[in-house]
């Protein structure tokens, strides 16, 4: 099992796809020769060549609307927006049409796309190449919404995204881009959407997290851990579907929980969380749902490491939390 | 020095048919045979006659919406040119597409009404069909978002090495959103085989064609896009079939894309939901009465000799016994069943929406809450 | 004081800053001579002419952008979307222009543009008619976001909202356009953005609504009352800044808490709400905090009575709470 | 029968100065004063020597990003043609025409380094200025945003009755997004004062022109929305500045916009992040060495007889000074303090984000947690 980064896991897994499935073709802005600007997309034109993957005008709501009519046809197109923070020109396209496809067809047309995009802070980026907008596509219905904090999860998530009948927006924590190593199966494997993963046991707290914030919980968990804190970290790897299940069985264990999420805290993923346990498990609750988010700013550029949750701040949530 | 902007084209508009129903002379008529010209006579009537019974429908509350097409009616047979699996995306002011590849008035009707029958289950509004079964994309209110679409669409087609070719509708308004300039752009770098058809019926809901655009027309703007455009007369149906079958053939051949711009007017309201009498002349539509489009194909079968007011009446006759036995059958068929509201969000309902689903069909079944409709 | 809907409390605000502020500008889709689809510019353009009322092409990029333009020049732009369904098209314009506007140029720059847009089901509209997309602003830093229920409110709200200084989402409930009349007093007021207001006192259970959904809420009360129960009912009325003491304060005195919404429940306004119920009050609460609100699907044409909160869910999620 | 497309516009491009900075037979320049030429070659030096001076320190990691403009600096200087009170919404390629406009070095440093005394505040991302006393638009990165805005703003000064107009820089990739179009639309519409300037360098990161429209050039484009487009040679300032004055009088008469394409050549990789080695010609870049804007210019002072290397070697070392006397400043002030990462999102904080600036000031401040930059 070697080991990579996610960006390879990701190319990996877009090249066992378009192997093993001619419908696949990847587009989106310099995908193609160039193989993206964070090279996700590396050497599939040279093996697949220019009309499996292709390079788009520079235009966002082209690259979802042609990626629409392409799947309507019965090709698996797997767009890239280039950053997260670039998708809005698309948004009427995403939430307007390839969310509601199915649905307002009555199940005659489907639109299988899935939309890779890099999301999130810690590059030095400011406001326009660090968001997470995670929460504007989980509350649209019709989509699935996937992030991976790692390689293992990132290969197996995609494999099973582009697998599936649904549209998936799949955003990739560009932050551990390339810090987030580990093993990774060569070939064919596939993690379901809609599983959770503990990634760490504990009996004291849950911490709900998903993405790159994860590397901060688990740095978080090391450092109170130490001070005798014994949380449960819950990688939430899809957030629609939501594993349900394992979401309440933590906090039911638990009696408390911590939400972490990099997006602005007000109508975040992070509340839909909050209001699912106080919906159906309030009364295992022993503290108040902590959320640390990001603010409710737009992302800074030179002070986005006050701006991101740190390891200091969930820690500091973990113990108010645990010792409430 | 400033290289100034290239004269426009001009405003000649290409046509065929002079007002009377005869080619004009020199004109190259495309081939049409007497079986089809009858039946896009047939077709034509079909439109106008649902126009006038659902507008009717409408206004006696019997049905929630409606959109007409008085005056249009020939644009939407551009489809004639096209072969079964070729692709059309309409937008909502274009049923004569759909019937005319075959979508059934009582489809039609069962969709207006929303019922259990409606082959799109009862999801969108009033004129937003969708049939898959006849290549027709499933219609959409937001409007232009089909045009990136289409060129997709027509863009696989022609990288999985098939000769499908792609149309889409829409408004002169349209051709001031976003999408349109991207899907033309796309269109044109791709050489995508597609064919869009810009109905320009003069008005977007209350806003005049010289507000949407500071070009003489809206054909010219292919021009920025590497590829043809040109300007039809609207009521023209023989032209219309001329223009299409070149853009058909020049799109199956790998030539690329084309913009037809079809000079019409929107005789009628915007929906049934719009009194034009508000913003316009009422005198406006009336000199385009004289232009109208059936009374003009009606005038070239004459020439050809097709024409007998026996066929007419006898197709009026079919058609408003179809519409009659289609409405009775939609008014009597109930609305879609309860659950069907959680199908087809996704390929498989999630536990979320099963638990929504099992919430909601545990509660008595409401009584309209919210006023008559 | 005469009674008026809410279409005229929209048409009387506007013409009155109009009148006091020449910097004010209406521009839209058919907002001109026509007046509005729902007419609620009717006049405008007769009393203030072309140069101040002004049909756009069919853009709504292009409204939102132009109007960011007019707005750094001096000018104070309300731009009408004509249906809340096709915002998205100027979603970037809203979200990544507007939104940052001031941030971005460290306080420079301001852009206080308000955006008047209807929304919301009841009409027999389908999807694209009857959306109700106020997360995606709520969830947007920089935006302010106001939803009055009814004409005096409107008024007020809609003044004060036109002489702030920040871009502002106003969105009018059109399914009570017309049905929600009110006394409402001639000449110039306002109510403050930021407040809530109690529009039933009540003991037992805190119904917290905004915009139409006030309606059905006020009629379950009637209800449930006749049966011996005693709901309080908040209307928020600006859901950002939110209200959130006097949130607080009746979800205290109550212990139970029922959030009702039209907008599809996972991560609608409605989950923020809980969350800070869970972060705030969690210790006062004697009962699981209800959702009522429309589902997760797209909104659909013929099931839209099923799909909306109706008197009878909320009655039966006041029940639920009250009881539990 | 296809109106088929009419010709492009051919290839020519509107140019005053010869390779050899000579004006061109029959040429008709712009006056121009000595001191303002000479003003110009020092503003094209100090674009030249801040983009290598900056380079160098990203390669060094003193600073985390930078964007360079080598080849294209002509363009910058297009704002020339304004009076101050005009506006100008640059895009983040364009440090030249806020230089000009008065922007100075050290406010340029800060932002670089998003420190204290950034004027924006330390907001944004490096090259992403705003000078709301100059006049200068605050840069956004979603590009295109900016083009309805510079309308929106050309089109208020008009409802205003005042002749200000608006000035907007793109890039040739920048042409492809909906916001060009729905801009210019606009623009045409409201016959607004208004000058669109592309920056067609020929690149937008690895994609090259051709994949960005299939049309000959982009001045075409203007046709679409009833204006005037030309063509310019992006590396001749002289030429710049005589289409642009056409622009301007143009626009300041009420005569409405123009589309103007600058034709250049992106010399560079397009930011500090990108080897554009990867995805083309190495060989490609040199070719365009020889027209090199800065060389015409200053061949064009030789033969004004403006120029020596005596004048030269003392902009370069003002120059040179100026930029090390920033650098030394910038790099000492800290970061802005942290409660101003509350400020400026409303007119006044909110109390949920009062809450959350108290949270944030009672924790001990970070230390760096995502390794350095
Ligand atoms: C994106 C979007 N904005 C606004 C509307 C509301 N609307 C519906 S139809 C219409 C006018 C369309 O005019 P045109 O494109 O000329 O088509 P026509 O109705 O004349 O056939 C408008 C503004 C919409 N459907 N979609
Ligand atoms: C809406 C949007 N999509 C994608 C990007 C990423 N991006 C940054 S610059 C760029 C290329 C721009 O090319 P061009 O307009 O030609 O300007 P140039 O860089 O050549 O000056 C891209 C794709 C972006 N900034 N905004
Ligand atoms: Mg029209
Ligand atoms: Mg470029």
């Amino acid at each position: 099992m070697p080991v990579c980064n996610i960006i390879q896991a990701v190319n990996d897994a877009l090249r066992i796809e378009m192997r093993r499935d001619p419908r696949v073709v990847v587009l989106g802005e310099d995908v193609g020769k160039f193989g993206g600007v964070f090279r996700a997309t590396n050497g599939l034109f040279d093996e697949f060549g220019p009309d499996r993957v292709f390079d788009t005008p520079l235009a966002e709501a082209g690259i979802i609307g042609a990626a629409i009519g392409m799947a309507l046809y019965g090709l698996r197109p797997v767009p890239e927006i280039q950053f997260a923070d670039f998708i809005y020109p698309a948004f009427d396209q995403i939430v307007n049409e390839l969310a509601k496809f199915r649905y307002r067809s009555g199940g005659q047309y489907t639109a299988p796309v899935v939309i890779r995009t890099p999301y999130g802070g810690g590059i030095r980026g400011g406001h326009y190449h660090s968001q997470s907008p995670e929460a504007y596509f989980v509350h649209t219905p019709g989509l699935k919404v996937v992030v991976p904090s790692n390689p293992y999860d990132a290969k197996g998530l995609l494999l099973s995204a582009m697998r599936g009948e649904d549209p998936v927006i799949f955003m990739e924590p560009k932050r551990v881009y390339r810090a987030a190593r580990g093993e990774v199966p060569e070939g064919d494997y596939t993690v379901p959407l809609g599983s959770a993963k503990v990634v760490r046991q504990g009996a004291q707290v849950t911490v709900l997290c998903y993405g790159a914030m994860v590397h901060t919980v688990l740095e978080a968990a090391d450092r109170v851990a130490g001070e005798g804190f014994d949380p449960e970290i819950v990688d939430l790897r899809t957030l629609l579907p939501l594993d349900t299940e394992a979401v309440l069985a933590s906090v039911k264990k638990t009696g408390r929980a911590v939400i972490v999420h990099e997006a602005p805290k007000t109508c975040g993923y992070g509340a839909e969380l909050s209001a699912l346990i106080a919906e159906k498990a309030l009364l295992h609750l022993e503290a108040p749902i902590a959320r640390v988010t990001g603010f409710d700013t737009p992302f800074p550029y030179s002070l986005e490491n006050e701006y991101l949750p740190s390891p200091e701040r969930v820690a500091k949530a973990i113990r108010d939390t645990a010792t409430f | 020095m400033l290289a100034s902007a290239r004269p426009q084209p001009d405003d000649s508009v290409f046509s065929l048919l002079d007002d009377d129903g005869r080619v004009v002379p020199g004109g190259r008529a495309p081939a049409l045979s007497d079986a089809d010209a009858l039946r896009l006579f047939r077709g034509l009537l079909q439109v106008r006659l649902v126009d006038e019974r659902m507008m009717r429908l409408q206004r006696q509350g019997r049905l929630g919406f409606y959109m007409l097409s008085m005056g249009e009616e020939a644009t939407h047979f551009a489809v004639h040119a096209l072969r079964p699996t070729d692709w059309v995306f309409p937008s909502y002011r274009e049923p004569g597409a759909a019937f005319h590849r075959g979508y059934s008035l009582k489809d039609f009707v069962n969709q207006l009404f929303g019922n259990a029958e409606d082959p799109a289950k009862g999801r969108q509004m009033p004129v937003h069909h969708s049939a898959r079964w006849l290549n027709l994309v499933s219609i959409s209110s937001p409007v232009g978002t089909q045009i990136p679409q289409a060129v997709g669409m027509a863009w696989a087609a022609r990288i999985s090495k098939r000769d499908d070719v792609a149309v889409t509708y829409f408004g002169e308004g349209t051709s001031s959103t976003g999408e349109f300039h991207v899907g033309m752009n796309f269109a044109g770098v791709y050489k995508a085989p597609v064919i869009f058809i810009c109905r320009n019926n003069g008005w977007a809901i209350s806003t005049g064609k010289e507000r949407q655009t500071a070009s003489q027309g809206f054909a010219v703007k292919a021009q920025a896009y590497g590829f043809p455009g040109v300007r039809v007369d609207g009521n023209d149906l023989l032209a219309i079939l001329a223009v299409m079958e070149d853009a058909v053939a020049r799109a199956r051949a790998g030539e690329g894309p084309t913009l037809i711009e079809a000079v019409t007017y929107r005789r009628g309201g915007h929906s049934s939901s719009d009194d034009p009498n508000v913003y316009r002349d009422p005198n406006e539509p009336k000199e385009w009465e004289r232009r109208d489009p059936i009374e003009r194909w009606k005038k070239y079968l004459v020439g050809r000799g097709l024409y007998s007011e026996a066929v007419e009446q006898q197709y009026r006759k079919e058609i408003g016994e179809e519409i009659a036995a289609a409405l009775a059958h939609a008014e009597q068929v109930g609305p879609p069943a309860v659950e069907t509201l959680f199908h087809d969000v996704f390929a498989e309902i999630p536990p979320h929406l099963e638990e929504q689903k099992e919430y909601l069909l545990s509660l008595p079944r409401p009584t309209n809450p919210h006023g008559g409709h």
